[in-house]
């Protein structure tokens, strides 16, 4: 039954990101989420946070959901073939009158013992490994020093549920979710991780089929049958593989149209055309919004014709995405600017960067 | 002579009332079926030479002529049908193996009838194509697995030099018909078309006629066993190469273009003596094997300076998946599938309607092999045989097409009645002959303006399905059978087909 | 009386300078015209015959066009002298005009010789108006049953036409051995002289008049050589006209049969150039110098001449003689050659029994024609004489029945189908 | 001035001008009536010449220098002043023949009985000439 599952959402998203790496609370972007309480329906919602293990910071920290008990050995078993298992224990948890029924949630702190020169394949294959091999087991979060949690429930009874109020990160984004074709699992919330990737999505991605079967040419199974799930991956064959910078991620994912490519001078032109020749497995189509993690920043990006919101904003040096205004004034009453998305935009932030006010689109590396 | 026991397959039906005996009929058939009586001032018909092809009809400028099916009034058996009673008859005084022209016309499975196409409601907005771009831009050609790219600049610079491209406007070509089996001016039409639309079409084995290298642009040259007209100027003069192997309408058979249409425009072309029947073996007889192919292919290449894509056409038949493979992997940029309904302008009627597989299941099984083996990338995959309409293009893209040949829709827009009569060199449209008396009956400017018009249209069509998949470019529906639903198949033809039940969801 | 001065003068004013006029204005939109005419209108002498024969009202030409041209037309003017040394012209009323370029077209006068009692009522000429007029007159007041015609040439059958018309009794008297003697042969006058046989005329051939005679002044018999009678109503002189050019004697311009021009129609007084029936021209065919006394040569002519008097420099190909009678339901048409002489020329013919068709070739090229009945190919026949088409390579088709311009050659063909003109 | 061109390389010999023609000059006006019906059957004013292969429908050219107008010596034949087309007019004509005689190409036919030109192009008097509208494969254009 979950292999045919697959959940097109509405929708909310949120994202803080410091760029000076000041550590935020936990407690603010469930402020934050909280506010688009509509846009989600208690079937799902959940977090990414960075940096919130600084005792592990060289450790992959794994964490896995037990949707059955007594896998954990034959998992850990995979694990221990690339990883030397530092540390295993239970998520934390509190229950509350929201949230009483629930999976195990476990997470590894793991050190890699593989081939050096290709530690991010090997541990990219570890996941694919246990999200296929397994039955009722998945790795929901595979980077280091960070961590998703996930569940059904509305993202306020979530976050509480995961004390997250006792987390500390420089960046976090969020998710609440609205699934209109299925019952939500706890497998299918939002957000989806690939190492230290994690990515929120509001939108249905209708060329999901094409998306999913171009990522296997390059060995990405989809096992969780959802679209947020090809975006994860798509991003990590781009930026990670094809080391193509966040800014230009749009070439490939929101290419801009034809006529367009036609109108721009050399080399934009041929490197556009290009992109989209070569990539065009790889585009994003259909309504999107969707916020980005990663180790080092924050980005959004939505459709080429922006058939869903986002905002974006700035405070000092925190930057600000939500699928509406208020979810930042919220927690950020006072901004220094306030964009809209346009059509196809990628805005980003990058620790230690200054704020670029999702201006100008001059080149810079991951 | 011994009385044929053929009987006539149409009936002529004039109206007396409204014949006025100005012998447009008469003029305006190839077969005689009309004689004008000057005694009697009237016309009458010879119904045994009727092919059907209702020029006469057309023509009437009374409307009073109707052509119909005659029906034989023989006891009904389901065993021994009228055709297979009429092929015994032929072949009882011809001794000969029976030709046919155009697809098969055996009521095998049409499995596009049988798909359907997805659409958006509430949590997915589709696209109004009047008021949003939706592209159907196609690039034809090897596509590179990652770009080489230089950061340094303050603006990225392609490294990476790409593989030849063909750029279509609409994942549309016209099918590969030489001049010779089609007309001086239907190739005109086609190649005109064409270069209008911004789309491809196809030289067949003919050759190359000096009055269309200045459309070589548009034009895709084959390389067949017979090597008409193959030089390195003919290479050099068209956008892509294409080496033909097989024919959907016959598979495994050579090509056959009867004497009488080797004019002397068509010999000049072809380069070989008027009135001499041009006869391409069955297999290319230096192609004896897949590494064969590749030793072609490259040539092909070399003589072309890797400026052009080559591509390969083969029949749809029972291996077609590992072949195709097989293909990418001798180096083509483009992957060619005929299906068994694919036309032709002569075949054995035996194998026009008994050998090959429908193209439907051969590209969806080509697809996916391609990708499992994580060469799809390597070559585009257009396809060919009996596609009708929009409808038909656009479900062979989510099938996983990049774009697909038509030949037979493209000749009806001409004019073409399907009487399967090709073969005989009498097309009372001026497309299927080289009679000069004919000929002229298709106007090259009237031509092109329904080709460019019936391509226009299907664009539009394409466009609002697209958008109503909530699609904007063509590329996120290629392939992508999520958008397909497949109605009265069973569980292994979906598979095979790689589409999901009607009713089924995500 | 001091002169009119113009920069263009037309002496006489019919077809050929009605059109010389037309090209002038083409050309000229200012410049002063002056046209004179010694008749008191414009008018198509074809008609006469016509009007005779109730067949037309009016015979004005194109009336319509008159003011387009913007003419200064003086009526009933006859030129009297031209000078030798000036430009200038004087009409025996005493206007005189001073002009830059002229055009002499005074036409014909009929060949009317002294033959007694030719001045009795009821005996006419018939090439003006005033003849069309006294004629139709006398037709008012007098019962004509009976009309003599004298000559059996073009003016001569055109009169017996217009009086079959009427339903009288003609009888028609020409010298020679045989009709239109000139522009048909001997199997043509034949269908011709049948067909008025058929009309109930009466011709008489080898003979003519010798004497006319009356009573109380009015026309009785008109009496022939051989010495028979005829008695007539009316009878009507047609042997022909001659260039009216006694006028100009001594005003320096070369006259032979009618005033020498080249081929711009340019007398050999630079500022004087002539057209239509007092011109002499070049035949197209044979190259013989004469009067070619008809319609469409008057008309080319009469516009070579207007091109060349304002300047450019257009020449006339050369004079074809070209005919068209019908008597009845016959119709002839002939052209150029008809009866060559004996030498190297190439005779297509067919006869059926109501019609003939007869083509003569010289050196590949067609010369002349005669066509009885099936007339409506005449125009590519005379066309192709005219452009001087060899026809060697298709003139086994010229007569068949489907020959036409499909049988021509291809350019040939496509410029006059597709070229915006036919050049005359 | 709009003129009928004719292309004779699309020309397919059908004659579907000629009999549009003529029902169009025709009293009833209506085709199986002009063909049945009307005695004398009208003239088509086209025609269409066939040789082998090759085909063409030929009718008055309505020549810039009109040799039939130069020549007609009633003022028959005359230009209309907007299409520019060469008409004859019935009541001035006498049936001399001057015309015919004229005409390079042959296209004016004559009437035995009434003495009159029969058929000559008239150019439909301003509307696109029938035997442009119905050639089925445009071997003729009006432009």
């Amino acid at each position: 039954m979950r292999e045919d599952f697959y959940v097109p959402s509405g929708c909310a998203v949120a994202g803080i990101l410091n760029q000076d790496g000041q550590k935020i609370s936990g407690e603010n972007i469930i402020r934050s989420i909280a506010t688009m309480h509509e846009r989600s329906n208690g079937l799902g919602g959940g977090f990414a946070a960075y940096r919130i293990y600084p005792e592990f910071t060289e450790l992959y920290a794994f964490h896995i959901l037990y949707d059955k008990k007594g896998r954990e050995s034959e998992v850990e078993d995979i694990l221990e073939k690339k990883f030397s298992i530092e540390r295993a224990e239970t998520i934390p948890v509190r229950e509350n009158k929201a949230i009483n029924d629930y999976p195990l949630f476990k997470r590894y702190f793991l050190r890699f013992k593989g081939e050096k020169y290709q530690e991010e394949d090997e541990v990219v294959q570890v996941v694919m490994d246990i999200n296929s091999r397994v039955d009722d087991v998945y790795v929901i979060s595979s980077g280091k020093n960070m961590g998703i949690f996930k569940g059904i429930g509305y993202p306020e009874d979530i976050g509480h549920f995961f004390r997250l109020e006792e987390y500390e990160g420089y960046c976090w984004i969020a998710h609440g979710r609205f699934p209109t074709n299925s019952v939500g699992w706890w497998g299918g919330a939002h957000p989806f991780g690939l190492l230290s990737w994690s990515v929120v999505h509001n939108g249905e991605i209708s060329s999901y089929g094409i998306n999913r079967r171009y990522l296997q040419n390059f060995g990405y199974f989809c096992n969780l049958q959802t679209d947020t799930e090809v975006i994860a991956y798509l991003i990590d064959l781009l930026a990670r593989k094809h080391h193509l910078p966040i800014p230009y991620l749009k070439a490939a994912l929101a290419s801009p149209f034809w006529s367009d490519i036609e109108d721009m001078d050399e080399p934009e032109r041929s490197f556009y055309k290009a992109m989209r020749i070569t990539y065009g497995g790889a585009l994003l189509n259909g309504p999107f919004s969707i916020i980005v993690g990663f180790e080092g920043g924050m980005f959004g990006m939505v459709d080429r014709i922006k058939l869903r919101p986002m905002v974006a904003g700035w405070r000092g040096e925190t930057f600000y995405l939500a699928s509406e205004e208020c979810a930042i004034r919220e927690i950020s009453p006072e901004l220094d600017r306030l964009v809209p998305f346009q059509g196809g935009e990628i805005i980003w932030g990058k620790l230690g960067e200054k704020v670029n006010y999702g201006q100008e689109l001059a080149f810079s590396r991951v | 002579m011994a009385k044929s026991l053929l009987f006539p397959e149409f009936k002529v039906v004039r109206d007396e009332n409204r014949c006025i005996a100005c012998q447009v009929c008469v003029r305006q058939c190839a077969n005689d079926v009309h004689v004008y009586d000057e005694e009697d001032d009237q016309v009458y018909s010879r119904e045994e030479n009727c092919v059907g092809c209702q020029r006469c009809v057309n023509l009437c400028p009374t409307n009073a002529l109707e052509v119909t099916k005659k029906e034989v009034g023989m006891r009904p058996n389901a065993n021994w049908s009228i055709n297979h009673l009429r092929n015994l008859y032929k072949q009882a005084e011809t001794g000969g193996v029976l030709l046919t022209g155009m697809g098969c016309s055996e009521d095998y499975p049409i499995y596009w009838d049988h798909l359907l196409l997805n659409a958006s409601q509430v949590t997915n907005p589709s696209i109004d194509p009047l008021r949003e771009p939706i592209e159907i831009k196609t690039f034809l050609g090897k596509k590179e697995e990652f770009l080489d790219i230089d950061w340094e600049e303050n603006s990225p610079v392609l490294k990476t030099k790409l593989a030849p491209q063909l750029e279509l406007n609409i994942p549309v070509l016209f099918s590969a018909m030489s001049y010779g089996s089609i007309s001086y001016n239907a190739f005109r039409s086609l190649a005109e078309a064409a270069r209008e639309i911004g789309t491809f079409c196809n030289s067949g084995e003919g050759g190359l006629h000096p009055d269309f290298y200045s459309l070589g642009g548009n034009i895709i040259v084959q390389v067949a066993s017979g090597r008409f007209g193959v030089h390195p100027g003919y290479l050099r003069a068209a956008a892509a190469v294409e080496i033909k192997i097989g024919q959907g309408a016959k598979p495994g058979i050579g090509g056959h273009l009867p004497g009488e249409k080797v004019s002397l425009d068509v010999s000049r072309t072809r380069k070989i003596p008027v009135g001499s029947d041009a006869i391409s073996p069955a297999p290319h007889h230096d192609i004896y094997s897949i590494e064969d192919l590749e030793r072609l292919v490259f040539a092909i290449k070399e003589a072309t300076n890797y400026e052009k894509p080559v591509s390969v056409k083969i029949a749809a038949v029972h291996n077609v998946a590992a072949i195709a493979s097989g293909v990418v992997r001798a180096g083509a940029d483009i992957v060619a599938i005929d299906g068994i309904r694919g036309g032709t302008g002569a075949a054995p009627q035996v194998i026009r309607d008994n050998v090959g597989i429908p193209i439907e299941l051969a590209l969806a099984q080509v697809d996916e092999r391609l990708r499992r083996e994580g060469i799809r990338q390597q070559a585009s995959l257009v396809i060919a045989g009996g596609i009708r309409s929009s409808a038909d293009v656009i479900k062979a893209i989510a099938l996983g097409a990049d774009a697909v040949y038509i030949g037979t829709a493209a000749l009806v827009a001409l004019g073409c009645h399907l009487c399967q009569k090709c073969y005989t060199g009498k097309c009372n449209w001026g497309i299927a002959t080289q009679d000069p008396y004919l000929t002229k009956r298709l106007n090259p400017n009237i031509g092109k303006r329904r080709l460019v018009a019936l391509l226009h249209a299907w664009s539009a069509e394409i466009k609002e399905m697209l958008g109503g998949m909530g699609v904007n470019a063509l590329e996120s529906l290629r392939g992508n059978r999520e958008h397909l639903r497949a109605v009265g198949l069973s569980r292994d033809e979906r598979e095979i087909l790689g589409v999901k039940a009607a009713g089924e969801g995500w | 009386m001091n002169d009119i001065e113009t920069r263009y003068l037309l002496v006489g004013f019919s077809v050929a300078g009605w059109w010389c006029a037309r090209t002038i204005r083409e050309r000229d939109r200012k410049g002063k015209i002056v046209a004179i005419t010694k008749e008191n209108g414009i008018y198509s002498p074809p008609l006469f015959t016509y009007y005779l024969g109730n067949r037309v009202s009016d015979i004005r030409y194109r009336p319509e066009w008159i003011e387009n041209l913007d003419l200064d037309l003086i009526y009933g003017g006859e030129a009297k002298t031209l000078e030798k040394e000036n430009n200038r012209l004087i009409l025996s009323s005493g206007e005189s005009f001073v002009f830059e370029k002229a055009l002499i077209a005074t036409g014909g006068l009929p060949v009317a010789p002294p033959l007694p009692g030719k001045e009795l009522e009821g005996v006419f000429t018939f090439t003006t108006p005033r003849d069309m007029q006294k004629v139709s007159e006398f037709m008012k007041h007098h019962r004509v049953e009976r009309v003599t015609i004298l000559g059996g040439g073009f003016i001569g059958l055109k009169t017996a036409e217009a009086f079959i018309e009427l339903g009288v009794k003609v009888t028609l008297v020409e010298l020679a051995n045989r009709l239109l003697q000139n522009m048909l042969d001997e199997k043509s006058s034949y269908y011709l002289e049948s067909a008025l046989n058929r009309a109930g005329v009466e011709v008489i051939k080898e003979d003519t008049i010798v004497e006319f005679q009356g009573q109380g002044g009015k026309l009785t018999d008109a009496i022939l050589k051989s010495g028979e009678h005829l008695p007539s109503d009316l009878a009507v002189i047609a042997i022909g006209v001659r260039p009216n050019i006694d006028w100009l004697r001594g005003s320096g311009i070369e006259i032979n049969r009618g005033i020498i021009v080249d081929e711009f129609q340019q007398s050999q007084r630079p500022d004087i150039f002539a057209a239509g029936d007092i011109a002499e021209t070049k035949n197209l065919i044979t190259g013989e110098r004469n009067v070619v006394a008809i319609w469409p040569e008057a008309v080319k002519q009469g516009k070579v001449a207007g091109e060349n008097m304002t300047g450019s420099r257009v020449s006339y190909p050369g004079s074809l003689p070209v005919n068209t009678v019908s008597v009845g339901e016959v119709a002839l048409i002939s052209a150029g050659l008809v009866n060559p002489p004996l030498g190297d020329f190439e005779l297509l013919t067919e006869v059926t029994n109501d019609s003939y068709r007869k083509l003569v070739l010289k050196d590949g090229y067609l010369v002349g024609m005669i066509l009885v009945n099936k007339i409506e190919k005449a125009g590519i026949y005379i066309n192709l004489i005219r452009q001087k088409v060899k026809v060697d390579d298709f003139k086994d088709r010229l007569l068949k029945e489907d020959f036409g311009m499909i049988s021509l050659p291809a350019e040939y063909r496509k410029h006059l189908v597709e070229g915006a003109s036919i050049e005359v | 001035m709009k003129k009928i061109h004719i292309h004779e390389e699309y020309c397919i010999g059908c004659r579907l001008c000629e009999i549009n023609c003529l029902v169009k000059h025709s009293r009833s006006g209506k085709i199986v009536k002009a063909f049945r019906g009307e005695e004398p059957r009208p003239l088509p004013r086209v025609r269409v010449e066939e040789e082998g292969y090759l085909s063409f429908a030929l009718q008055c050219r309505h020549c810039d220098e009109a040799l039939c107008l130069e020549n007609c010596p009633t003022g028959a034949m005359y230009r209309d002043e907007e299409t520019q087309a060469v008409l004859c007019d019935e009541n001035k004509c006498v049936g001399c023949w001057m015309c015919i005689m004229s005409c390079p190409l042959g296209v004016i036919k004559r009437e035995e009985k009434t003495k009159k030109v029969a058929s000559k192009c008239d150019l439909c008097r301003g509307e696109t000439p029938v035997c442009v509208k119905n050639c089925p494969n445009e071997a003729l254009t009006y432009e």
